[in-house]
């Protein structure tokens, strides 16, 4: 592992361990009839939101996926708002209009989860567009699923922000599956990154379960956006442990590749290696884990206690009022 | 004799039925192999009948429905999933410019018979992008026919006739119906596409209504003829082409109708089935005005209680319907 | 004081005054730069703002409408223009799924100010895939606003309304008109979007109509004048939100209403218009049923006389005009 | 030049003419005011559709583009009919429906022009498939303009067909330019055909001005499809004469350019070199062009003899009849 500072390494590894025990919560309450709708999770996944967002500052924004609680903790969200959000309560973040599937804390540069599969990706080159035109060195982190390669979105996307130049990442997760489809059979490459030069812009490909190997690359690509040299496209390998959704039956893989993926595990493994490296100590390891367990049951409890929305404030939430609205 | 099954076991039958009369007959679409289909509505069909038949295919709902256009234009008779109807958007150049244009364009030369299937409805905490009822968009375009199955036998005799149509049918199942059981026929009868079905029989009341608001009419019918109100409900079954003649017959009887849809009421399907009464020689026989209940004009909210509120339901039809024969 | 401007031309000068006092504005589109845009409505815009304002992009409609909305969301004020209206079938997506939700389905965190311009209708023989009239469409989103204009003013006012809107709008301009030449006020004014118009004064029949309908009406008002017919003439502007109060208000005192629209009649927006009048408190000012004047149901042809066969025309909408006002 | 055989030779330049003329005589039409609409001719490309149809066989199909006179005639469709369909007859192609950017010959294969750029190569990848699905070693070619490559059907149909192996030549006509946009701004590639290792399928470029090279590399290409090894992208270089519609100022590009790919005439350089190889000799070309001015002249003739097609049958041509309709 890279060698990495006590402080980054301790903020990464709370992140991851909140991300996983959200998502374990939030089964947990789904489980229990508490929430309801559909869920994706990330378990397993989690060093690729954290790495990534290493480089993120304020002024950079990021586009999430259907798969979206690591993007938004990574981003910096608070864990009552979005647990008050699943809770569909009105204290969360979207006021329990969106639930998980449209997660987003705008004011920290998330700009949202989305429900389509390839939704974001050209959001994400308009937001990079904006920040070009108006002559920041901002970033925007497009995160999307291998399954979203597939979407036109998805091309017009890389093809226009490879035209213009514009600082965005295209932050590819592959966990090996669209829903059952394995990117392996939907994509005759051997990588997804190899079809970055179809865009004329660089691709790599990154371990997704190394946390520090995917700050790196990521970074990189950050860098090189931020000196007006245009998009990347990344793609960092990883898995999801869980299935799809609620009514994923896992036919399409096998227990022993699951269970080879567990044993990757991006928490334990980067833990492990903190651990050897002598960043962190035993003691400073659990002490991080018990805080994120902390934090998530404060976020249960704040999400909880929310009010439930009404009908009335649904009503006017359609349009955003205009400025003689806004005045009468 | 009869027997229980799913509506969604009844889409599927219908399926089996169609491949193993016609070889022409497959189906395209995102997870409908292995994983057995988002609803399960496909389950083990590609056991039965293979991968070459039963396709998977990667997320591209342009490019699926632009490849049935091509395979029913070379003599196929393919059946296109679109995972949530939802994701129609993303398909509609090739629906809409392609497939529905395509036999008038070229003169009579070819025809496109292509079955699109696509669930849609709100009910499952899906949120707003994964339960819209967008029958509006279909049901105004030109040589396209649109068909909503209200219950299992409809959902395979529909199915059916739609494979028996030179025209491409796009058939909009509910979410909410896969799971419910219905008493069904041995044998599915083929339907006629544009004829509609009078559900029950009445004197004080025509209530018009689609997909899943069937079943909530008829609901609110025994419920209203507790009360001494007589109802009688029309299921048009295909939209579009509409069964205008069942409609007027059944209005010219009762005098008073209440039209019921799921979708936002603002330009909305009933409102052209509102505008085709009021326009016909009927106009003399309504004893009241044309009613619509309808879906708030809001995006579908995550909230359960805000969902439930955000589409008509049995006592929202109770009221409307009691209202509309008490005042008039 | 006045001067004479095509609806071009204003539509131009409408976005040189939005790009020259407001900086977030900018326009994207295919041959909007040097080309000067498919109908000419850009011209020099390039020359005088620069590539970076007006931005040629690739064809590429759904990802231009996703930057739009990723750069509406990051606080710019995108316009965005889709060559002809059918083409908005590619990016329904983003239109609908993405800028009429976002700010509803985040709760309020966001809005998307974002404006679609797309020239609609027929006439010009460029058949069933470029003479499209989809307003029916767009109008039954919940989230959108959709203009229409039907003259060089309204062109050039509604669209500086939309730019000052914070919420999506689409304009939906039309082909023929652009080239007409209209008197218009040495300054525009800035419409309020949801306001209609009276364009005349009548007492024996109104008509709403909308785009090049209205102008068709005013014609045929005229003809209908010195047939000692009286006509007031709506044009709703924006279609959604729509200025019921003011429709009604002349239904009221005409007693009689034609409804004519140049869209396909079977599901179109007329339905919506008519059915909110017969809902209305006025159904029992009606003298005479609502009728609709409307496009036929058929893909718009090729044969210059079959294209002005399939919509109203002048002398039609006087025929409808007069046998509703002598029948009743 | 490969060596070719005189009948070969003798066939090829004359459809070379008959597409030359064919255009030359639709915008003298077009001139006097004989002809409406719009029309995208395909004046200096002549070259490619002939020599990529060398190969064409019974059961095999192409996709043509709103530039189709040159597909449609290399196809082997009746000049007369062509003629007919374009001066908007009954007895056109399309029965004066469709027009020439609809124009279509279904009886050998060709699936039809199309309005929308890209919106051929999803349903090319269709006819593909059903082709493989019924065990033939029939392939489709599906004509394509280098704009159509930014369209998101493009990206879908090329990840499925590659996905699938289906026998299907995706052939680019890069023309260098979309409407005014350069190929080798939008696309940051040096040959759109390197984009074919993003799909993991080859992809070669020709020069489209020499019809021999064509037929080479295109027949290599339909070759591998047909022995079940899939689809190949060809580039081929070309560049059009005229502007892009009648709306085109040429603003985009230079007198020199345009004079500079004349001297590369497709037809001249074809005519040199067979009269250099002694394939044919200066009085067998000149025969050869004139009997093609004779066959168009004869084409204009059946052409303006047709009759008027009625309104009555365009709206009878809006369904195929269902095999009831037909009995009845
Ligand atoms: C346009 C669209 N098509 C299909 C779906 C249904 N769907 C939701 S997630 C998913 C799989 C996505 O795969 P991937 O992009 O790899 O993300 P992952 O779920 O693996 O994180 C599918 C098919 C959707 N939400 N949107
Ligand atoms: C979906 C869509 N977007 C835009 C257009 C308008 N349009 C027609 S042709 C054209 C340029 C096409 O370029 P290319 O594919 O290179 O074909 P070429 O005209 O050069 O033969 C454009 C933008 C269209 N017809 N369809
Ligand atoms: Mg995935
Ligand atoms: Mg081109």
């Amino acid at each position: 592992m890279a060698v990495t500072s006590k402080e980054l390494a301790t903020d990464a590894l709370r992140q991851m361990w909140q991300i996983r025990l959200f998502e374990e919560a939030v089964e947990d309450l789904y489980g229990r009839g508490m929430m309801h709708g559909t869920m994706h999770l990330s378990i397993g996944e989690e060093a690729v939101p954290v790495g990534a967002l290493r480089h993120f500052r304020e002024g950079d924004a990021l586009t999430s996926t259907h798969r979206g609680h690591g993007h938004c903790i990574a981003g910096g969200a608070d864990l009552g708002r979005m647990m008050a959000e699943l809770l569909a309560k009105d204290n969360g973040y979207c006021r329990g209009r969106g639930g998980s599937m449209h997660i987003a804390d705008v004011a920290t540069g998330n700009l949202g989860a989305n429900g389509i599969v390839g939704g974001g990706v050209p959001i994400a080159a308009g937001a990079a567009l904006s920040q070009k035109m108006r002559g920041t060195d901002n970033v925007t982190i497009c995160f999307h699923g291998d399954g979203s390669v597939g979407e036109g979105a998805w091309h017009e996307a890389l093809t226009l922000a490879s035209m213009w130049d514009l600082p965005v990442v295209f932050l590819c997760e592959n966990n090996q599956y669209g829903m059952s489809m394995p990117a392996s059979k939907a994509f005759k490459v051997e990588h997804i990154s190899e079809k970055a030069t179809a865009y004329g812009i660089p691709g790599e490909t990154v371990d997704g379960n190394d946390l520090e190997a995917v700050a790196e690359v990521v970074g990189r690509a950050v860098e090189r956006a931020r000196r007006g040299e245009g998009p990347t496209l990344v793609e960092a390998l990883t898995y999801r442990w869980r299935g799809h959704s609620k009514s994923d039956k896992n036919l399409y893989r096998t227990k022993a590749e699951i269970a080879e993926w567990r044993d990757r595990d991006p928490i334990a493994r980067y833990a492990h290696d903190l651990l050897e490296d002598e960043v962190l100590t035993q003691e400073e390891l659990d002490a991080i884990q018990a805080a994120a367990r902390q934090d998530i049951r404060d976020a249960v409890v704040f999400g909880t206690k929310g009010a439930e929305p009404t009908v009335e404030e649904m009503l006017a939430g359609v349009y955003a009022p205009t400025p003689e609205e806004v005045q009468a | 004799m009869s027997r229980t099954m799913t509506y969604a076991e009844a889409v599927r039958e219908a399926m089996a039925l169609a491949m193993t009369r016609d070889e022409r007959v497959f189906l395209m679409g995102e997870d409908v192999g292995i994983y057995g289909g988002a609803f399960g509505v496909e389950n083990d069909l590609y056991e039965r009948f293979g991968t070459d038949r039963v396709r998977d295919t990667t997320i591209s709902e342009l490019g699926i429905v632009g490849m049935g256009v091509g395979a029913a234009l070379m003599g196929m008779r393919p059946i296109v999933e679109i995972q949530f109807s939802d994701f129609t958007a993303q398909a509609m150049d090739q629906i809409v410019n392609q497939a529905a244009k395509l036999h008038f364009m070229v003169g009579g030369q070819a025809n496109v018979p292509l079955v699109i299937r696509a669930p849609g409805g709100s009910g499952t905490g899906a949120a707003a992008q994964h339960s819209q009822s967008l029958e509006a968009w279909f049901a105004h375009v030109p040589g396209l026919k649109v068909v909503m199955p209200s219950d299992a036998t409809d959902a395979a005799s529909l199915l059916l006739a739609a494979l028996n149509d030179p025209n491409p049918v796009i058939v909009l199942e509910h979410k909410l119906l896969y799971k419910q059981s219905f008493e069904v026929p041995d044998e599915f009868p083929v339907a006629r596409l544009g004829e509609g079905r009078k559900v029950t029989e009445g004197t004080d009341l025509t209530i018009v209504a689609t997909s899943i608001e069937v079943q909530r009419s008829v609901e609110a019918a025994k419920i209203l003829a507790e009360r001494g109100i007589s109802v009688e409900v029309i299921d048009p079954r295909t939209i579009r082409p509409l069964d205008t003649a069942l409609i007027l017959e059944s209005v010219e009887k009762t005098g008073r109708v209440l039209l019921v849809q799921e979708a936002a009421k603002f330009g909305g399907y009933m409102a052209e089935v509102s505008a085709t009464i009021t326009e016909s020689e009927v106009f003399g026989a309504l004893q009241a005005p044309v009613k619509r209940l309808c879906g708030l004009d809001v995006p579908i909210p995550y909230n359960p209680n805000l969902e439930r509120a955000a589409v008509p339901q049995v006592e929202d039809i109770v009221e409307a319907a009691a209202s509309l024969v008490e005042a008039w």
